[in-house]
């Protein structure tokens, strides 16, 4: 009876299964020759399909890996099955092997009766039958796997940086020139940020050759994925155009927290209330503080965490630059009380205990409370042990949080980019991919991430650079992944479960023929979709339903010799 | 809410305001249940003219196939359309909207308190004529008129939630409500008394009693507690027709998986089913069908019964899909048809729930 | 009827002998964590029952309904799917898809008065070896009292 | 620079986190990368976490694929057990000595199946499970190793030590792979450029003789918790007291552990002091659990959720006005924690077991790696950057970069962060090299 | 037409006993003993007692269970032995019992290569007609009282309810088996067994069986049987062509239609797994269909449904082998093998051809003549729906 009807290649199908001893690991414990018989005596439902099934003691050595060249080649085998470790340790290995010969890749497969049968079935004839089962398994399936051929694109290495702040300048420096060529599109007149359209990093920006600036501009539409996005951008008074780039760079930065949106703050324009930014720019600007009626002020305090209630966390930069401040104060006006009211300081990281050290020594007062409500000039504050307290100071620099800048949500909805609960654009993986994002290519530089200090920020910057430099380099090509989903137009109705349930925007629909279309470019194989489709229209390359259930089936199918209950493995729930 | 007053029988008020709406060109075209008597049958139709309306009825108390999944195609054209549909077929053509199936850009759907539909075979022995005069009857007297389908029945969703405009009927003609600002604007102008009214409460209260009842009885006369000797009995005589998916308003995929190659059996497996069950039944993959269809569509079950008329082994399908359904959108406190904002619940997930799988 | 019902040939279905029987169960394990903690668990030396059959899938969500009654009804005794813990899928989201599949197919079969028993849906990260021995060892014996699967023998499927 | 063309090479030290990324992404066909590991096995020290704040996501699921991908790739020579013994040159051309220490065991032979150590009658301390179970003279430190192939302790082997003449790994070995003769290795590679991604440690509490660790069972490190929760780990995750082996019923964290000693806060004690209340919520049902701090540090968008939305009620956060006087006292499984509150006042605190949250410090090989490649150490000890503020990731030394906590404390975010930074500040200076030495160099733009 | 018992070559005589039930499941069990087959394909009653399955087996015990002579058919044994050789011919002798209608469809399934008949062996018999499957679901007893009398007389007019198609059913014996059980040959307690082909007499030859004297009795009854059928399908043809008169007549005849495409789902020559006319290709543009609308005044949906009916015919007319099961399942109660029987006889006259021969006779629209005999396709010709006044 011929099992693979319909489904095999023309030709008569010859499947070489090898079968590694391991040394004792696999031959210590399962009987090979008696896989090998079992294995050919079951060959009959094959009916067409010739098996070659050999031992060989260590298929992943030197020798192991020429042996099964050799084999491939001289059995004109059309389909291999290797029984031995798991996939994670030789999968790749024995791929190579297949590379190297005639036989596609997709054409073989491993299967792990090592970590999942010989080192975990003591008794050796239920070991030998789990084999038997789990190869008769991988039989079956690699009948009906089809060979798949890797696609190369060709990718553009220029990149588009949206936002001329501290991050986008940074980036857009790290990355121009060695033949890629950077647009920044900068909102506001020039790019500066928080730097200032006058620092040398800016100055430099302009300078560059290979650094093209858009000003007074913002991006209005984008399609495409990693190494080839085209991106509209329009001009305030003026035209749209389209700029193609190989990746993006998210750095719109952030905005600070409007202080008296918390609770806790109140102040109006007649009282003397100047916030933690607009003072570090008078200061920096060679003011120096005065109040409304033009008097220095005799004492001042600046009012830690801001907002922090409302928004759910901490900026992590705040404290330091307070405390900053508050020791320029000092200096600017030895004279004046300068009181710095808050509870928990955060100042992580070498430089911040440095500063506090500074601020107490410039003879920066500071005041720990459980709680601290201002009003107009008049604090009331909670100490540690909840005893109250009142007390009015000439001057109050409230310190806010950092919130995410206005254009976020557009962007995230016009780049497929999910926002986290604060509002920020989500990161792709929080600790191994922290500066990419769910739609591959575009990543994220600077506060847009979420709150942090400058150095951070230019360090995402590098961050965003480094995978670019390292991932588009011109003349090369991109390989993506075979491994993935297609849509069988005749079954798709466009539902749209599928682009529902995919996280990186790898399926669209197609309105013109009223179906979903996967971007083979973009995905990444994991099969959700599959699992989303009722019409039956989605396959994912390498594990359709039939190669799988025809696995299954095949290993279910033989019965092994039963064994007393091993003890359960002790664990903790 | 604001509501016309008709003297008229809801059927004939409904065809009155279809033709008025053509007439005054608020609507390209109107769908509608239509008598065809030479043929002694009935059909569900679209009129782009107030002459072909003379044939409408409205309110026939049959389905000859689900309004909502004719609809569904149509209401993605250009056009003004008016629809009138039962509450089931509503709530289905909302269900496939959501599958980006159909819109309500351009629609106007009118609905009614649906007294529910006799079953295929009763259009064939009594005539559309006889029944649509027994169900006005039992609606004046706001009954479930007898004969109607089991599943009709027990329908407890037999008031339209989300239709423009909602016609109910009384001791003397009905009132036509005018539920949405669409409906509003669309009716500008149409004659009438109006009043400020809602259908009758306590009517409502008491169908409704009466269905829930006749419901649970319906369930409980399942064989489906058997596990697969239950299953068996049920599905058992199944001649694999898929017919049930094809009339399922649901089911809105055009080619369907359970037809396609790979589900096929091939020569190994029934060769593997000879030498380890000693036989095996062909064509195979009823139980198959059955169950994955659940898996699929029950939890978006509207419960139209079109699968139980349509099915030719006489299998109480729809009960023992809306049965099913009913636990599956439980699961996710959905209601289907309910609201076309209401995600479908295989495309979302919330982080915390379900904590008792994994 | 009953003897037409469930009339299979003799024990072609599963093989009885002084262990009593022994459960097949098929086992979808993600690549990334489930089917890399059945690895640790087979590099730990972890014994477990000759039940289990693990197949490796990308993702759990891969997973999807039709393909668990599927597998229940070419006679899986036992049906396990393992996903990487809430919060922790590969794919972001993946495995949340999965278990709402998985409550579906669930609930189906508790409503048609299948056991779902037999399906399984667990969590199994990839330093968890040890819980993927204890799953295995408890799931087969769970089974084994449950008994081999009624569609083994059933002719009317 | 005698003209020779720029070296694209780079040599990265150290295959934690930081330097698996900073590899993968360098290795190309166009460029190897030489990783230099200390210890037998990669993966650094995120493996050793069960599960990672602030998402609690299983570590060893998030790194092994990245373990495996740097195993695989052809493009990458990992020397584990290794080290760097000199640095000459200048950017794009260096040459580096790399002792690679005797393993005593094949790479290639041996396929970890455990016979040998099986064998070997030699018990001591695992190191690498904080002591708190044992290992072999031929060992992997714990199961899943990567690679998952044993070394043998020179110093400990009867054989190697001298002792007496055991061979019996050679014996137990099927696959011929334990080599007693085998040797140092001295190995010359020339590289374009380095990254110094060696890592850091966690303090040790042995000097604050008041916080009794080393002397009371019930005191534990950071680093022995995370092991005691580990289900690959010395108890299975089982969480239980040195000794007695009972479940605690409550448990103090002490915050800030060495803060004032090391002179700055490390920035991730509290987040993990809050994953470990986490885990004892998780693991020990109705445990209590106290926190004894000062400043809490929860800096980011995702911190302070996680501090709040950890298990434990907020009642247990006892507030210390000044941690360097919180004392530990006690006998057995009973712990007396002393602090001074708010007001100054000494309030205590009894619980069955105590967390120490320590400060994060250089790796002791840090100092030595520096002297070697000569680098200039910051005040504290890191390997500092040249710039202190920019975001350039170059050390004092032009062409040696440094990422991770080799250069500060920081979580895996920032490693990971700096890693990739330094990546791309890598590779543009070895194509800016390339480009400046042979004339028109790599930088070529598709035909297209 | 009566297939030649003598071109197997040979009759046999098997003893009634019981009756003709019990009768056949000996043969069965003996051939199955005596391995001159492997397994038997034949109707069994499920665990309900409501209806019939398909069951291929080897296990006596199942097959000692079965009911070879069911009184419905609620499946076409036809789609059975597709299912089961489509993908390749069996290495598994099988031995099936059908109604001579399905064992045609099965014929014509082999020229449209969906049912590899090598290594089947087909076994029929004198077919009195089938009850429609809803009848028996609702009450088995009665039907199947009702079904013995139509055995017994052998002739569908002894039992109400029987499928419209039935009584006009001439091809109701041995048409092209291996084996035919000669029903209404019986005779002192035992009916004649006839060999249809080679392989049929190998396996009567090898059961040990009485050869029977001769076939005449059979003969002559299914003779007269035959004769009164083609009386009623005359008729039946007369009322179906006077129905089916241009496109009015064809809407009218069709007016119930609800669209579920279920008469091509159980129909045996439609094999296309998916069809065409389910497809996105045939669904009429939104848009489109509202102009077509306009320009009637109106449309009937679900559309498209008379281009169903008439596409099908179009399709597989030429091979219906009239077994009914389309009207047996059409839940509007249309009589549509009436329009098919009646449209496909006149297609095969034009192209003189008879469907369900394994005569080696291609299948017409697998070939052509240089000159083709005019006359089917009026009818469709007229049945453009452009031309409908309600489709």
């Amino acid at each position: 009876m011929s099992a693979s009807a319909g489904v095999r290649p023309a030709g008569t199908v010859r499947i070489g299964v090898y079968l590694c001893e391991c040394g004792p690991n696999i031959a210590g414990r399962i009987d090979l020759d008696a896989v090998r018989d079992a294995l050919l005596a079951e060959g009959g439902r094959y009916r067409g399909a010739e098996l070659v099934v050999k031992r060989y003691g260590f298929l992943c050595s030197g020798p192991g890996k020429q042996f099964l060249t050799d084999e491939i080649r001289d059995n004109g085998l059309t389909h291999l099955v290797v029984g031995a470790c798991s996939p994670r340790d030789h999968d790749s290995t024995f791929m190579g092997v297949c590379a190297g010969t005639d036989l596609n890749p997709y054409l073989y497969r491993i299967v792990n009766i090592r970590e999942h049968c010989a080192w975990v079935i003591d008794d050796p004839s239920g070991a030998t039958g789990q084999a038997v089962s789990y190869l008769l398994g991988g039989i079956s399936r690699v009948l009906r796997q089809s060979p798949l051929h890797e696609r190369p694109l060709e990718v553009n290495p220029d990149v588009l940086v949206i936002g001329g702040g501290a991050a986008g300048m940074e980036t857009s420096l790290a990355l121009a020139g060695n033949g890629r060529r950077v647009v920044l599109v900068e909102r506001g007149p020039a790019p500066g940020g928080c730097m200032g359209s006058s620092s040398a990093a800016a100055e430099a920006v302009r300078r560059h050759p290979d650094i093209r600036i858009l000003r007074e501009s913002e991006v209005s539409k984008v399609i495409g994925f990693l190494g080839n996005f085209e991106v509209e951008v329009t001009r305030r008074d003026g035209p749209a155009e389209t700029v193609a780039a190989g990746a993006i760079v998210l750095a719109i930065g952030s905005r600070t927290f409007e202080p008296t949106d918390d609770p806790d703050v109140s102040y109006g324009p007649d009282d003397d209330v100047v916030p933690l930014e607009a003072m570090e720019r008078l200061l920096a600007g060679g003011g120096e503080p005065l109040l409304r009626d033009g008097s220095p002020p005799r004492s001042v305090a600046l009012v830690h965490c801001v907002g922090r209630g409302e928004l759910g966390y901490c900026s992590g930069s705040c404290c330091a630059r307070a405390l900053a401040l508050a020791a320029r104060l000092r200096a600017v006006r030895p004279d004046m009380e300068v009181v710095s009211v808050h509870r928990d300081l955060c100042l992580p990281g070498r430089g911040g205990t440095g500063i506090l050290d500074r601020a107490d020594a410039s003879g920066v007062g500071r005041i720990r409370a459980l709680r601290a409500v201002q009003s107009g000039n008049e604090l009331a504050v909670e100490a540690m042990d909840g005893t109250p307290s009142k007390r009015r100071f000439d001057l109050v620099i409230p310190v806010p949080g950092t919130v995410p800048a206005d254009d976020t949500g557009r962007l995230a909805a016009m780049l497929r980019i999910p926002l986290d609960e604060q509002g920020f654009f989500r990161e792709m993986h929080r600790m191994v991919d922290p500066s990419g994002t769910a739609t591959d290519g575009v990543f994220l530089a600077g506060t847009a991430h979420g709150p942090k200090d400058l150095r951070t920020a230019l360090r995402f910057a590098g961050s965003c650079a480094g995978q670019i430099l390292t991932r588009l380099v011109p003349g090369e090509r991109l390989v993506p992944e075979v491994k993935v989903s297609e849509i069988l137009e005749a079954y798709c109705t466009g539902c749209g479960n599928c682009r529902e349930v995919c996280v990186y925007g790898a399926i669209h629909a197609d309105p013109d023929r009223g179906i979903s279309v996967v971007n083979e470019a973009v995905c990444r194989g994991c099969g959700n979709c599959y699992g989303s489709c009722p019409s039956g229209a989605l396959r994912t390359r390498h594990f359709t339903n039939e190669q799988l259930l025809r696995e299954v089936d095949e290993a279910l199918r033989r019965r092994v010799p039963v064994l007393p209950e091993p003890p359960v493995a002790e664990v903790h729930p | 809410m604001n509501s016309i007053v008709s003297r008229l029988d809801a059927s004939a008020a409904v065809r009155e305001l279809l033709g008025w709406l053509l007439g005054e060109g608020r609507t390209d075209a109107v769908l509608t249940p239509r008598r065809l008597p030479e043929d002694g049958s009935c059909d569900l139709a679209l009129l782009t003219a107030p002459e072909g309306l003379d044939r409408a009825e409205p309110l026939l108390p049959v389905m000859t196939t689900n309004a909502g999944q004719a609809l569904s195609h149509l209401s993605l054209s250009g056009r003004r359309l008016t629809a009138v549909l039962k509450p089931c077929e509503l709530r289905a053509f909302t269900e496939r909207v959501k599958r980006e199936q159909g819109s309500f850009e351009r629609l106007l759907t009118v609905s009614f308190v649906c007294g529910g539909v006799f079953p295929l075979g009763r259009v064939l022995s009594d005539g559309p004529d006889t029944l649509a005069a027994a169900a006005l009857e039992a609606a004046r007297r706001g009954e479930t008129p007898a004969g109607v389908r089991e599943t009709c029945a027990a329908c407890e969703h037999f008031v339209p939630t989300n239709a423009d405009v909602l016609v109910s009927s009384g001791e003397d003609g009905c009132r036509i409500h005018l539920c949405t600002p669409r409906a509003e604007e669309a009716l500008e102008g149409f004659g009438g008394e109006r009043v400020d009214t809602a259908p009758d409460p306590a009517g409502i209260e008491r169908v409704l009693a009466a269905r829930s009842a006749a419901r649970a009885e319906l369930y409980r006369a399942l064989p489906v507690e058997g596990g697969l000797d239950g299953l068996i009995d049920l599905f058992g005589r199944c001649v694999g027709c898929h017919g049930c998916s094809r009339v399922c308003p649901i089911c809105y995929c055009l080619l369907c998986d359970f037809e396609s190659a790979g589900l096929e059996g091939d020569l190994p497996r029934f060769r593997a089913a000879l030498d380890e069950r000693g036989g095996l039944r062909l064509p195979s993959g009823t139980i198959l069908f059955h169950l994955g269809r659940m898996t699929h569509m029950s939890f978006s079950c509207v419960g139209c019964g079109m699968c139980s008329d349509a099915c030719p082994a006489g299998i109480p399908v729809a009960a023992v899909f809306g049965r099913t359904g009913g636990r599956t959108a439980a699961l996710f406190d959905y209601v289907p048809g309910r609201d076309a904002e209401e995600p479908v619940p295989v495309t979302v997930f919330r982080e915390e729930e379900l904590d008792d799988i994994g | 009827m009953t003897s037409a019902r469930n009339h299979g040939a003799g024990d072609a279905g599963e093989i009885r002998s002084e262990g009593g029987f022994s459960p097949r169960i098929a086992a979808f394990l993600c690549k990334w964590c489930s089917y890399t903690g059945a690895d640790l668990a087979g590099t730990s030396r972890l014994q477990y029952p000759v039940s289990i059959i693990p197949i490796q899938v990308m993702c759990s969500s891969r997973v999807d309904p039709v393909f668990l009654i599927q597998a229940f009804l070419s006679g899986a005794d036992g049906v396990l799917v393992g996903g990487c813990h809430p919060g922790d899928c590969h794919y972001e989201t993946g495995n949340y898809h999965a278990r709402r599949r998985f409550a579906i197919v669930r609930e189906v079969f508790d409503s048609m008065g299948l056991e779902s028993a037999r399906l399984r849906l667990s969590w199994i990260s990839a330093s968890e070896g040890p819980k993927f021995a204890q799953v295995a060892a408890e799931y087969t014996s769970r089974i084994r009292e449950a008994g081999p699967n009624p569609t083994r023998r059933s002719l009317f499927l | 620079m005698d003209g020779r063309p720029a070296v694209r090479d780079v040599l990265v030290i150290g295959a934690g986190i930081a330097g698996m990324k900073a590899a993968l992404m360098l290795a190309g066909p166009a460029r190897r990368v030489v990783l230099v590991e200390r210890l037998p096995i990669i993966g650094g020290k995120t493996i050793k976490n069960e599960e990672s704040f602030p998402n609690m996501e299983c570590s060893t699921c998030m790194v092994a694929p990245i373990q495996q991908a740097v195993l695989q790739n052809p493009h990458i020579e990992t020397l584990t057990h290794s080290v760097l013994e000199g640095l000459d040159g200048a950017p794009g051309d260096f040459t580096a000595r790399i002792r690679a220490k005797a393993r005593y065991v094949s790479l290639e032979a041996c396929i970890g199946c455990g016979m040998c150590w099986e064998a070997c009658p030699v018990t001591l301390p695992n190191e690498w499970e904080e002591s708190l179970s044992e290992r072999k003279a031929i060992y992997v430190p714990c199961a899943g190793s990567l690679p998952n192939v044993p070394v043998i302790d020179a110093e400990r082997c009867l054989r190697l030590n001298g002792t007496e003449e055991c061979s019996l790994c050679v014996e137990s070995c099927a696959f011929e792979a334990v080599d007693l003769a085998d040797g140092d290795r001295i190995l010359e590679r020339r590289v374009g450029a380095v990254l110094v991604a060696s890592g850091a440690e966690t303090m040790s509490p042995a000097p604050f003789v008041r916080l009794g660790w080393g002397t009371l069972p019930g005191v534990f490190t950071s680093m022995e918790f995370e092991r005691l929760f580990a289900s690959n780990g010395p108890t299975q995750g089982a969480i239980t007291l040195r000794g007695s082996g009972t479940v605690p019923g409550s448990a103090a964290i002490v915050h800030c552990v060495g803060r004032a000693e090391a002179g700055y806060c490390s920035g991730v004690c509290c987040m993990a002091a809050f994953k470990y209340e986490r885990f004892l919520h998780h693991r020990i049902p109705g445990v209590r659990i106290f926190h004894v701090h000062s400043d809490l540090c929860v800096p980011g968008k995702a911190y302070q959720g996680f501090a709040d939305g950890s298990a434990g009620d907020r009642s247990g956060l006892l507030y210390s006005s000044s941690m360097p006087d919180v004392e530990v006292s006690g006998s057995g499984d009973s712990l007396l924690v002393r602090y001074p509150d708010a007001s100054g006042a000494v309030a205590e605190v009894r619980v069955d077991m105590v967390v120490l949250a320590t400060a994060i410090v250089p790796d002791p090989s840090s100092a030595a790696l520096a002297g070697t490649a000569g680098l200039g150490l910051d005040a504290s000890g890191f390997v500092g950057t040249a710039d202190p503020s920019g975001g350039s990731m170059e050390t004092s030394r032009p062409g040696v970069f440094v990422a991770g906590t080799a250069q500060g404390p920081m979580d895996i975010q920032g490693a990971v962060i700096q890693a990739q930074a330094a990546a791309g500040q890598i590779a543009s200076l070895l194509d800016r090299l390339r480009v400046d030495r042979s004339g028109a160099g790599s930088g070529k733009r598709p035909a297209s | 037409m009566t297939g030649d018992p003598g071109s197997g070559g040979a009759a046999f005589l098997l003893p009634v006993g019981e009756g003709p039930d019990g009768a056949i499941l000996g043969l069965l069990a003996g051939a199955l003993e005596s391995g001159a087959v492997d397994a038997l394909l034949l109707p069994v009653p499920l665990p309900a007692g409501d209806s019939f399955a398909w069951i291929l087996t080897r296990d006596p015990a199942v097959a000692a269970g079965g009911r070879p002579l069911p009184p419905v058919m609620p499946v076409q044994g036809a789609r059975a032995l597709r299912d089961l050789t489509r993908k390749g011919e069996s290495d598994v002798r099988i031995l099936a019992l059908m109604r001579p209608c399905e064992i045609r469809a099965a014929r014509e399934l082999a020229k449209l290569g969906q049912v590899r008949t090598d290594g089947l062996l087909l076994a029929s018999w004198d077919c009195p007609g089938a009850l429609c499957s809803k009848d028996h679901v609702a009450d088995p007893d009665g039907a199947g009282r009702r079904f013995a009398g139509m055995i017994a007389a052998g002739s569908p007019d002894a039992g109400g309810g029987v499928r419209s198609s039935c009584p006009g059913c001439v091809d109701f014996s041995m048409t092209d088996a291996d084996v035919h059980f000669g029903l209404l040959g019986e005779q002192d307690g035992a009916l004649p067994v006839m060999a249809g082909s080679p392989a049929g007499r190998t396996l009567l030859g090898s059961l040990g069986l009485t050869p029977a004297a001769g076939t005449a009795r059979w003969k002559l009854r299914a003779e007269m049987e035959r004769e009164r059928r083609e009386t009623s399908r005359r008729a039946a043809d007369e009322a179906a062509g006077s129905k089916l008169r241009g496109a009015e007549g064809l809407l009218s005849f069709f007016s119930a239609c609800i669209g579920c495409r279920i008469c091509r789902a159980v129909c045996p020559i439609c094999h296309c797994r998916l069809c065409h006319f389910d497809s996105e290709t045939p669904r009429p543009d939104p848009d489109a269909f509202f102009d077509g609308a306009e320009l009637r005044g109106g449309a009937s949906l679900p559309a498209n449904r008379l281009l169903f009916h008439v596409g099908r015919m179009t399709h597989m007319s030429l091979s219906c082998v009239s077994c009914g099961q389309c009207s047996d399942a059409c839940p509007a109660g249309i009589p549509v093998a009436d329009a098919f029987g009646f449209v496909g006889r006149a297609a095969r006259e034009a192209f003189g051809y008879e469907a369900g021969r394994g005569d080696g006779i291609p299948h017409p629209l697998r070939t052509w003549r240089r000159i083709e005999p005019d006359g089917i396709g009026g009818l469709v010709r007229d049945a453009e729906p452009g031309a409908c006044a309600h489709e």
